[in-house]
């Protein structure tokens, strides 16, 4: 049977930011399938020419609502490398667990609210309510959890405002910290509900060979700095970031795209996990493999599971890292900044992939260029090859419109990806 | 009234007999920029914690009587019908281990209108029959002009107050219970000696003074300068913020607002501590203000505390404390506020 | 919950249909209605979602109620906007971008819309123009400030558009209600906040997290600006660290009009 | 043993701390609105009785005070009583719609039930004036806080001499009460009604209020007898011109009565948005003579 037919999907739903999914099928033939990002671009890297450097996590941090956090925190990165400051051990300690807090919400409210919907049949969490009541109780339990915990560490769950440069405006109460501690130890029998139902669901079975683009992990599983590699064998440092991105334009799209050694490349958790499973903490590593998510996996609807199995793994960390922080006494919060001249990239782990920000200053702490990088836009060429490619299989199997569609919305949404985020 | 004196160390032990209640005291803030260390009343743990030998506080005792936000109803709804709740928040006692005499002074005002008028207020009134105050002298700052205000001593709206001798406490006592208390104490009757210390102490602390509110005919000289330029000059510099009625031990002012819950089936009036210097603290519905100027807002501030209050009750609503002037960004204080009206500003500068 | 509405002392409630927009944002105030978990329920039992792209796949066209997160960028977001204004009943400006541009309004510094373009594409052609709120198109009903907006009070506000109460915001700025919360103000700390011009409600978030605020909700009534400045000076604050911030939301675009304006004309100390 | 013993307010003794003191505070009486009457396009006549017997019975007021009438959730405000004292708590309000609270009031059925607090603040001292004429002035919506004492006077007509109620407003469709007009002036009282611009049925006269009061005044040829008593309510501006020429025509100040509006959040003398100086509208008012407005700053 040849199948014909034409998808169009504007403005695709359940995630964040404007895009398009257009897939024209002639006789079994794939004569286009294409993923256009039409979000309305923002020119933040104009926008922060001229300013003093303490605006640029401020104004950064804007770029997106749902890893807000993350761009503060790469931004900071970016200014204190380029200032030669060292964070204190202590801040690092806390950014990180911020950083986890927000992976953790991010992880939830994508896997739940954005990708449970349909394999559950349902075209919103809102439908899900009534038939699942207590999966819908649980995401919002551990939702809250992460969001309370990014409260009290950066101060806000969105557009933080605790984070500077030079360390934190104010440190958290010891004994919320500990209550903290507690919750998040209570959270772990739901996390493996929740691996339960995701082990439930069928994953499309699709596969197509990936460069995975993520940090090196030195000793632990990376989120915040590093050096950068590559599943085909590419090792870059972090102020090597263009190369191991190479951005460029394409007509159909307000966002850039990005390739390395191949045509296209991905980042995300499915990236992080492929490169750098070892680190794993030991609850995370078991339930990744009880998902199926060994060796290195090249089906992208797996990114849901590895983000799974992060959220797991944070959770162990962040318990970790309260551990360390509640043992010893707090020390000063925040170091006095001296701006020179200098440029500085901070490269930070964020829930859909890595995420690069890099200023350049005048000797007064003025930016004078600014350039930001965005996983999305380091997965645009590849969610659109890996459309294309499923729409060859499809085609070759037959499969209906309908079910092609949703195949393919589902592999957009397996990305999550960020778009306001990427065409910022 | 009687007196005792006692061992500056057993100050530990009355602190430990009295934390199995609340204990609101002194306490470090850290430092400001000017390197002056900043203090604030809080609930304390622990004795190290209390800081006796505090300038001043930032904020006054306020919150603990009159909390910046109160519920005073709360209604269940049903449809047609309601039934509404009064919860009067009266929590247990509060030990206030640390207070200096403008701040009793200040609680002994604000009972003037809020428990001894019509229609006392029960929310109010409940937190003060709670308060256990153990009042400490003060070292004058260089804003204080409590002296001016005759707020620089206090006769009562305590329950033991301190003064330090050096390595002694001299206590005077105005409760029952705080004998009781100081029952567990070794305390003695103060000699000669030590009413010679305590005499020289506090001369010695009155020499401290330096700023003055000339009061005197003040009632008479707002109404007469009603109409003065000057209100108009402050005016220019105020604000707006209502910051100097937050940090105010005195102020008392608020507005009720009423909410409905989310899910339509409760609904709450809630009091707010409000400050007349807002913009539409006097505005009516249909959009009449009759005080639509900063100017006129600023001198209805002044005109109330040193001429209403005055009138009402005999002394003024102003402890001379000087927060108001040290928390207003724009630097508008009592004293040169009120000489300026006088027509003395250069005396002052 | 049944459908059809219920009553509030007698007065009939009807449960509105609500949906949700969003132009050029970060979707972060979107996100914080997401964000609550805990009463999400009594929201949605209280007005009807039937357009949250964010969350939903279904959507309709028939709604009384539109929150507009964002502000216009392009042509075709313009047209967007009007279209949902002809459908709105009520229109609501979510958030500081769509109440004031923004964030996003920060581009506008620049004379020069082309180099803003090549700094960041390069030769490739992209459509922008100058970022502007909802109200610069459309007439807005409400406006929610904010960056971003607080969850709780976008609940109240919305309960309160259901009974049919008027929303109204502080008048006053933030100190009220930073020092209402005994907080050090932090220009006695050496930081800069433009807590004493920038209108109030959001509980003073910022001071109370030890950040200066940065204006995100635009001037309160009567702000005293030329005493602030004042305030910096004496401070000794860059005064350039003011105008960033007074910059950075879009909320006092005018007053900077204003102020470049009587700059130019020399008529400035 | 060291913990202090916890006071509870509620029982203790003392001058103005008896329990009824402090339990009144948030006290409010539920009251149903058992009639709404619209009257003009904005404003509304409500019948509200207290729903306990006991409680309507033992309601007495003022006239001249107000209550505090609550809907919950929606708000709180001071409304004068524009009743018969002699009804106790079956009371009637005018109320204008213009804000929150009033304007759901505006859509809430008969049948509601409404929080009532009150009745607050100082009245018109009626009995004083009988024997005597009583000059009513009213301007717009003043003329709700005059009702109550032209109820009792209406009660009591024969122990009063002259009675004359001037009344203004803008538009003729703005008057209040226009069903009773007639009831007024069968009650041999001189009604007077004048309007800023009448309208294609007006016949009446068109100006100010103060014109019909020059009328009044010439009548008793420029001099106003000593025995006469008025009454002004209206809007601020009004006050100051009215109550001039009153004082001209020779009535003291301590004869003349104004009520003053301000804001106000508590009634009960502790929110402080309704002070003059510092003096409470809401306890030491809102009826004030004019020898006591001329002392309070910025009152008028
Ligand atoms: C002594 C007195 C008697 C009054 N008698 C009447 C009357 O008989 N009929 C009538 O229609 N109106 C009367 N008013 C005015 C009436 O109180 C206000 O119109 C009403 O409170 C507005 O409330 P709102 O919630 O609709 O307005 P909003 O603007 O939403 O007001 C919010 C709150 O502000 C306060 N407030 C606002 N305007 C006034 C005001 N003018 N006076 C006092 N408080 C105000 C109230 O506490 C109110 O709840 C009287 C006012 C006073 C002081
Ligand atoms: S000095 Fe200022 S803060 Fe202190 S009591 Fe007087 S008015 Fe209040
Ligand atoms: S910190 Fe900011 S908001 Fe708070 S009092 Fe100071 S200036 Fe005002
Ligand atoms: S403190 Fe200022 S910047 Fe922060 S949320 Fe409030 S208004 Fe916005």
């Amino acid at each position: 049977m040849k199948l014909t037919c034409d998808i169009s999907v504007k403005h695709l739903t359940r995630v964040e930011g404007h895009g398009n999914i257009e897939i024209c099928i002639k006789d079994g033939q794939v004569e286009k399938a294409s993923w256009d990002v039409v979000e309305t671009p923002r020119f933040f890297e104009a926008m922060l020419v001229g300013k003093r450097y303490e605006n640029a996590p401020y104004i950064c941090g804007r770029i997106c609502g749902i890893c807000s956090i993350g761009h503060t925190l790469a931004s900071i990165r970016a200014v204190e490398r380029a200032f030669a400051m060292t964070p204190s051990a202590q801040t690092e300690k806390l950014r990180l667990l911020l950083k986890h807090m927000e992976t953790l919400q991010s992880h939830i409210l994508h896997l739940y609210f954005l990708a449970a919907p349909d394999f559950l049949n349902a075209t919103s969490v809102l439908e899900l309510i009534e038939p699942h009541p207590e999966e819908v109780q649980r995401a919002a339990r551990i939702k809250l959890l992460a969001n309370d915990g990014a409260d009290l560490i950066g101060g806000r769950r969105l557009h933080p405002t605790r984070t500077v440069v030079g360390g934190f405006t104010m440190l958290p109460d010891r004994s919320a910290l500990a209550s903290l501690e507690r919750r998040l130890q209570a959270v772990i029998p739901d996390l493996k509900q929740a691996a339960e139902l995701f082990a439930s669901f069928t994953i499309p079975d699709f596969n197509r060979e990936t460069e995975w683009v993520s940090l090196k992990g030195e000793g632990s599983y990376p989120f915040i700095g590093g050096q950068l590699i590559s599943s085909d064998g590419v090792v870059k440092g972090e102020d090597e970031y263009l190369a191991m991105t190479n951005e460029y334009m394409v007509d159909h799209s307000t966002s850039k795209w990005s390739r390395l050694s191949r045509k296209s490349m991905a980042v995300g958790a499915l990236a992080r996990v492929n490169n750098n499973s070892s680190f794993l903490h030991p609850l995370a590593g078991e339930i990744a493999a009880l998902l199926g998510l060994t060796g290195l996996t090249h089906n992208p609807y797996m990114n849901s599971i590895a983000q799974l199995v992060e959220s797991v793994h944070v959770v162990e960390d962040s318990l970790l890292l309260i551990g360390e922080l509640l043992g010893s006494p707090w020390q000063e919060a925040r170091q006095i900044v001296t701006p020179r001249e200098g440029s500085g990239v901070g490269a930070v782990e964020v829930p859909r992939g890595i995420l690069y920000h890099y200023y350049s200053f005048d000797s007064s702490g003025r930016i004078t260029k600014a350039d930001c990088v965005i996983p999305t836009s380091q997965n645009n060429a590849n969610i659109h090859y890996d459309l294309h490619e499923l729409a060859a299989v499809m085609a070759d199997q037959g499969k209906d419109d309908r079910e092609i569609r949703r195949l393919a919305e589902m592999l957009v949404r397996a990305y999550d990806p960020c778009i306001s985020c990427s065409v910022h | 009234m009687l007196f005792r004196v006692f061992v500056k160390k057993e100050l530990e032990t009355l602190y430990e007999i009295l934390a199995v209640n609340h204990v609101v005291g002194p306490t470090s803030r850290g430092m400001a920029k000017r390197g002056k260390e900043l203090f604030a009343f809080d609930y304390l743990y622990d004795f190290q914690d209390l800081r006796l030998d505090f300038t001043t506080t930032t904020h006054s005792l306020k919150p603990f009587v009159l909390p910046f936000q109160e519920t005073l109803s709360s209604f269940i709804i049903e449809d047609g019908s309601w039934e509404k709740h009064v919860d009067l928040n009266i929590y247990k006692q509060h030990v206030f281990f640390g207070v200096h005499a403008c701040d009793i002074n200040a609680l002994n005002k604000l009972d003037k209108v809020l428990s001894e008028q019509a229609y006392p207020d029960p929310f109010y009134t409940g937190k003060r029959r709670n308060m256990f105050i153990i009042g400490i002298d003060c070292h004058p700052q260089p804003f204080c002009f409590c002296r001016s205000m005759g707020t620089d001593t206090v006769l009562h709206g305590f329950d033991m107050y301190l003064t330090d001798l050096g390595d002694s406490y001299f206590v005077e006592i105005q409760s029952a219970r705080a004998w009781d208390i100081l029952q567990q104490i070794p305390t003695a009757e103060p000699d000669e000696e030590d009413h010679r210390r305590f005499v020289e102490t506090v001369e010695a602390r009155n020499r401290e003074f330096s700023c003055q509110v000339d009061t005197s005919d003040l009632t008479k000289i707002l109404d007469l300068e009603f109409q003065s330029p000057v209100w108009e000059e402050w005016g220019k510099q105020c604000l707006s913020c209502g910051t100097c009625a937050n940090v105010c031990p005195t102020c008392y002012c608020y507005g009720v607002s009423e909410h409905v819950d989310l899910d339509l089936q409760g609904a709450s009036k809630i009091r707010q501590l409000y400050s007349c210097n807002l913009i539409d603290f006097a505005e009516v519905a249909g959009g009449h203000n009759f005080r639509p100027d900063s100017s006129s807002r600023l001198k209805y501030r002044y005109y109330h505390k040193h001429r209403g209050f005055q009138e009402a009750f005999e002394e003024s609503l102003c402890v001379g404390c000087g927060r108001c002037g040290q928390a207003c960004l724009a630097g508008i204080t009592v004293p040169d506020v009120i000489a300026s009206v006088r027509g003395q500003e250069e005396e002052n500068e | 919950m049944e459908k059809g509405g219920r009553s509030y002392l007698g007065v009939e409630i009807k449960r509105p249909r609500v949906a949700f927009f969003e132009l050029s944002s970060c979707e972060g105030c979107q996100l914080q209605i997401l964000n609550n978990e805990a009463s999400l329920l009594s929201f949605l039992s209280l007005v009807e979602i039937v357009n949250f792209r964010e969350a939903m796949s279904i959507r309709s066209d028939d709604y009384e109620i539109a929150f507009v997160e964002g502000s216009v960028t392009r042509a075709d977001e313009e047209e967007r906007l009007k279209r949902i204004r002809k459908r709105a009943g009520v229109l609501v400006a979510l958030g500081s971008c769509a109440c004031f541009g923004g964030v996003n309004q920060l581009k506008n510094r620049f004379n020069d819309l082309e180099w803003v373009k090549h700094e960041v594409y390069g030769d490739h052609p992209v459509e922008t123009r100058e970022v502007q709120p909802l109200s610069a198109f459309v007439e807005v009903d409400l406006s929610i400030y904010g960056c971003p907006v607080k969850k709780e009070e976008v609940e109240q506000i919305v309960t309160n558009l259901v009974l049919g109460k008027s929303v109204d915001h502080p008048r006053y700025p933030v100190c009220m209600e930073c020092t209402a919360k005994g907080n050090t103000c932090l220009f006695e700390l050496g930081e800069p906040c433009l807590g004493p011009i920038t209108r109030a409600g959001c509980d003073s978030w910022c001071p109370d997290n030890r950040m200066g605020c940065w204006g995100c909700r635009g001037p309160a009534d009567e702000a005293n600006i030329i005493q602030f400045r004042e305030v910096i000076r004496k401070h000794n604050i860059p005064e350039e660290v003011m105008l960033d911030r007074m910059e950075c939301f879009g909320g006092f675009r005018h007053i900077l009009k204003e102020m470049k304006g009587k700059q130019d004309k020399g008529q400035m100390e | 043993m060291n913990k202090l013993e916890f006071v509870d307010v509620m029982p203790s003794q003392g001058k103005f701390m008896r329990k009824t003191d402090l339990t009144s505070f948030e006290y409010s009486y539920q009251a149903e609105i058992t009639s709404v009457y619209p009257l003009t396009a904005t404003e509304k006549l409500y019948q509200i009785r207290i729903i306990d017997t006991g409680l309507r019975q033992s309601f007495n007021f003022q006239p001249g005070q107000f209550v505090m009438l609550e809907l919950p959730g929606i708000g709180e405000g001071p409304f004068s009583i524009s009743s018969s004292p002699t009804r106790h708590g079956d009371i009637e309000l005018c109320i204008r719609a213009v804000g929150n609270l009033t304007h759901f009031l505006d859509r809430v059925p008969r049948g509601t039930v409404v929080g009532i607090s009150g009745p607050f603040g100082t009245g018109f001292p009626v009995e004083k004036m009988e024997g005597s004429d009583v000059l009513l002035i009213a301007g717009g919506l003043g003329i709700v806080p005059l009702r109550a004492p032209l109820f009792a006077v209406l009660e009591n007509r024969s122990r009063y001499k002259r009675i004359d109620i001037i009344y203004g407003a803008r538009k003729p469709s703005e008057l209040l009460f226009t069903y009773q007009h007639q009831m007024w002036r069968q009650f041999d009282i001189n009604l007077d009604i004048i309007v800023d611009e009448g309208d294609a049925d007006w016949t009446g006269p068109v100006g100010r209020i103060t014109e019909i009061l020059e009328k009044r005044i010439e009548v008793s040829s420029g001099n106003l007898s000593r025995k006469t008593f008025a009454i002004v309510c209206g809007p601020p501006v009004m006050f100051k011109f009215v109550c001039n020429m009153l004082i001209d025509a020779g009535l003291p100040m301590q004869k003349i009565f104004v009520s003053l509006e301000r804001r106000m959040h508590c009634g009960r003398g502790k929110c402080c948005r309704c002070n003059i100086g510092a003096t409470y509208t809401c306890l030491s008012g809102p009826v004030f003579d004019y020898w006591e407005v001329m002392n309070m700053k910025e009152a008028i």
